[in-house]
């Protein structure tokens, strides 16, 4: 009965879904080992976005990875794509049970 | 009945829109829509094309495409001195340089129905001018700020973007299988066209209807711009098409794809490579302003105009 | 052929979620389906009506209006008596005050081929029917609870609501445009619409099928509702045909209307407006039991009905 | 390399598709700056939600907040939808990088 | 024309992805063209049943059913051979025991445009082949491990699964409605079939782009056997409609029913029952390879081959 | 204003759709009260999966639960599908308002 957890962080990434393609190469480039995308709706400071239709539409992404992958992740987002795009992200602490897919 | 009846969908959607109606339609129908209509336009073209040698086409597809490329470069200086950023004036420019394929299809639908006849394979302009406008657009950002321009990359997002690619691939399919290859499926793609158009009209109601409160948010520019920038763009069309020789409504519809606005295809490309300018002023005068405009006031217009200019 | 084509595909949908099949129409088609019924059944109306004085149909708009708003105030007491709670009583009655927009599609298949005339308006009818049962059920609610009613809100969400805008704007469209000028779309909202129907037919199957579990928790109260109410009903429906000096075929889909229960409208507006209610109960009753009801044995039983009182 | 990450509330409400006008509603009034909402199907109570029509699809709205905010919003979806309505509600600690969007 | 127009879009798809276009289909229209072929393909079986006995039709029933259970019984060694785990074998096997209704679809239409005649209940083999395949590569998989075979969650998986559901309803519906009952549904069944499948094709050819990248990875063993067994099986095929005594097309479509791999119904199935066996092997087979080649080289030739053996 | 909040897991499922339904049943089966299922995209060590067609599609599935519940669910995963399916998952403290529901 005794699960071990080991900590990760989770990182999520509301944005326009103009940037999906980028963030997955992103993602990928910076360290993390996969990530998990769908399609969302919602509001904030760039207005009310409802998908639907293209440019109206908007993703999130979670990638879940290790600390220091997620911080240059998010700095690269932060300094990339938050200037010009609708951008929302924050972290959270999770546990896994596999260390190494992570 | 003057007005066709694919537009009272347009204005159904907006009417739904502005008294705040829960009317939507699915994001995967707007999708298989465009899909639909762009195949379809292209196949339409292309069955024209089988008829004919593609050699004396040559200077359409030239002259047309230098009218893509031209008009931003012309919008651009304008735009500027409106106050419009940099980003902001080369977006509005691409928006303008590109086209509208719905507009291309509501001129084709009025013109048919008025009896007024136009070259067969007047879908193959479209396809030709839906890149070049987006092109230049992009230039004109970046040599306003000498940033490095990734040409390759844009190149192909360009030219296998979805849109050019349905319209270029329904082309070829349309001239390679010709009139008799395409019989069995004509009941797919050329009798239910103008139903599938209204349904998709409805749909444009519904975001130009959303958009029409950004109108108010960015104010005279982008009505000014929405307004004035057609009809002065249909004139370039319709000289080109003039220059070309073309029919009476050859004429009206290069006016037109002059006079539209794209709001498919250059809002995703520009989002990406100008991600500066500001998404919602270009959009709002493609589709909240000209669009309409277009559809009920200018085809009309840009109709008159060629009789006049052709005497047709 | 006794049965109308359709009705299998609605057996085949029950028969699939009965053997717990894994099919599934993606949401996206239900509503694309729905959406296309509505504005079918509007344009196809409003073509009829712009063939005819609006002015001569004032009675049957009245008396059909009345009808819907009557039906729950009717139901209400009688539901209560059966020990519903008043808010699940209201809901009740505001499903079956409002209409079926399929339930009638299949009437009209029904009289189509057995060639029985009816009045080629009659889907101006069902435009009429669809608000005003919802709004007598909400009214009932909320006269149980000495709650106050947002009227203002209440009356924009049903004159607004996506079924109410669809169908009365494919009225309009069609008044307009006409026979003429709609033309160009009977490709896509005409020839269509039964195998549409077919379509839709099956995902309500799969629907209903879903609920047949629900039949037997909510017991014999839902059985005997969905059973009983709507051969009732439809002697209010066909009585208000007679008077109304309708054809045969006119008092058989006037009768189907209101032994008919609304399972679009009603559950969306009733969930809001009175939250109190068991959705599962009104859903089931209208849904589960006669909906099939009524396509298996009601419509048949209606035209007969309507048949041996017209003398028709 | 340094992030400073901010605490900050995330609120997750998955509630009954007729719910989302109101709640959109609701948690702008309350004082959060944005929200995410997309369609999910599952069960609880209130019976399998499949979302295969109308009357039966589920949202599931995040909100990103502060504590107090999330608490109110909380409180009054508490109040005033889940007597009625299929609600689940949860809360988790997360961390965002730009404080004052939130 | 040699080739049939629909071909062409399943190369559009395939060049789409090819050069990494962003041209994607939403999941909803693929769900809902594989809804509405089987339905189709299954109505189209069915009214032509209703025109015959069908017990003059079960030799036909038996002996396909018969082709579907010993293809993979004959696969699996063979494939054992090459090298492949059991669970892997088993699942490869599985897909070729099965069949592929758009495969089936472009051959009858070929057919169709060369005018060559075949059984018009010919759909209803394909109802009967779905199956058998599968259940017999499910079988190979568990002799090969002793595992326990969960009989009577399979039976129901494979026998209501959705693709053998919408075929066996349509049949169902169309074998009761008959020619008139189903005449007002024709215009969505039956005209716009083609095109649909058209729709499809394009999707497929995106789908098949995708996994050719695939090709690569697994080598030479995917190549080889998606090359290799489609003409083999299509001997096997065009045999038993010899012994049936079938027409040339007859001939024809059964071989190419042997000849073809199952990618909607047999991945799904086998992903549950062999978890243990690689999905993306078979799939690259069945879709990236064999489906390609039938739909160019293969119908062709199993076509030839027919009339040489007929005589037709 | 006070809201008592208590602890719960959030334990979150990514697995090749085919699951759906073997998985809704073991978590009921296992003593969640409830679940919480949607479609998603993604990547990980089985590859791209885009969810255009049938085969190729993911979902996510949440389920807020004790965390002895959400052990055992996660065992029975680990056991049961991880070794031959696409599946990722990771656990999260969170914490609900009505502590009977979960
Ligand atoms: N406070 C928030 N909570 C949850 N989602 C948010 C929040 N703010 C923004 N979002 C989401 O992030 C997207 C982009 O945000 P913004 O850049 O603020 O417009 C919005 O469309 C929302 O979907
Ligand atoms: N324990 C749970 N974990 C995850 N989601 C849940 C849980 N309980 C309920 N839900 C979701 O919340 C919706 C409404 O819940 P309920 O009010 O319990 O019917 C359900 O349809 C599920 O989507
Ligand atoms: N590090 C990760 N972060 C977020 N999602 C992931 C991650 N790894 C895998 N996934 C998701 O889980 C699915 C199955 O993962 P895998 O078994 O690694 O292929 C993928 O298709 C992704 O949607
Ligand atoms: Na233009
Ligand atoms: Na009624
Ligand atoms: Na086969």
């Amino acid at each position: 009965m005794a699960l071990i957890k080991h900590p990760r962080m989770l990182l999520v990434i509301i944005a326009e879904a103009a940037l999906e393609k980028q963030l997955v190469a992103d993602v990928k480039r910076l360290g993390a080992h996969g990530y998990t995308v769908y399609d969302v709706r919602g509001e904030g400071t760039m207005g009310v976005r409802e998908g639907a239709w293209e440019a109206d539409r908007t993703i999130e992404m979670k990638v879940i990875c290790e600390t220091a992958v997620a911080d240059q992740i998010a700095e690269h987002v932060l300094a990339q794509y938050v200037p010009h795009f609708g951008v929302t992200m924050f972290f959270a602490d999770v546990q896994v049970l596999r260390p190494h897919k992570f | 009945m003057m007005i066709d009846v694919v537009v009272f969908f347009f204005l159904l959607g907006v009417f739904a829109r502005l008294v705040r109606s829960d009317l939507r339609l699915p994001e995967a129908l707007y999708e298989t829509l465009s899909i639909y209509l762009l195949l379809a336009i292209g196949l339409k073209g292309g069955i024209e094309l089988s008829k004919q040698p593609l050699v004396a086409l040559l200077p359409q597809i030239g002259a047309t495409m230098a009218l893509g490329l031209a008009i931003p470069f012309v919008l651009y200086p304008v735009l500027r001195g409106l106050r419009l950023s940099g980003p902001d004036a080369a977006s509005v420019a691409a928006h303008y340089g590109s086209v509208s394929v719905v507009t291309f299809a509501v001129a084709s639908a009025a013109l048919m129905r008025e009896g007024i006849p136009f070259e067969s394979h007047a879908s193959l302009w479209v396809a030709v001018m839906e890149a070049p406008g987006i092109i230049s657009g992009i230039l004109l950002a970046r040599l306003s700020r000498l940033r490095e321009v990734k040409w390759a990359t844009l190149a192909h997002e360009v030219a296998f973007g979805k849109s050019v690619l349905l319209l270029v691939g329904g082309l070829f399919i349309g001239a390679i299988a010709g009139e008799a290859g395409t019989a069995p499926i004509q009941a797919v793609f050329v009798e239910p066209f103008k139903g599938v158009l209204a349904l998709f009209l409805l749909e444009l109601g519904l975001v130009a209807g959303g958009r029409l409160a950004e109108v108010r948010r960015f104010g005279f520019v982008v009505i000014g711009v929405g307004l004035v920038v057609p009809p002065v763009l249909s004139l370039a069309g319709a000289g080109v098409g003039l220059m070309l020789g073309l029919s009476t409504g050859g004429v009206a519809l290069l006016a037109t794809l002059a006079a539209s606005a794209s709001y498919i295809a250059a809002p995703t490309a520009m989002r990406i490579a100008v991600p500066e300018a500001n998404a919602g002023l270009s959009i709002t005068a493609a589709l909240g302003v000209s669009f309409p405009f277009n559809i009920l006031v200018g085809i009309p217009l840009y109709i008159a105009m060629a009789q006049a200019l052709t005497g047709g």
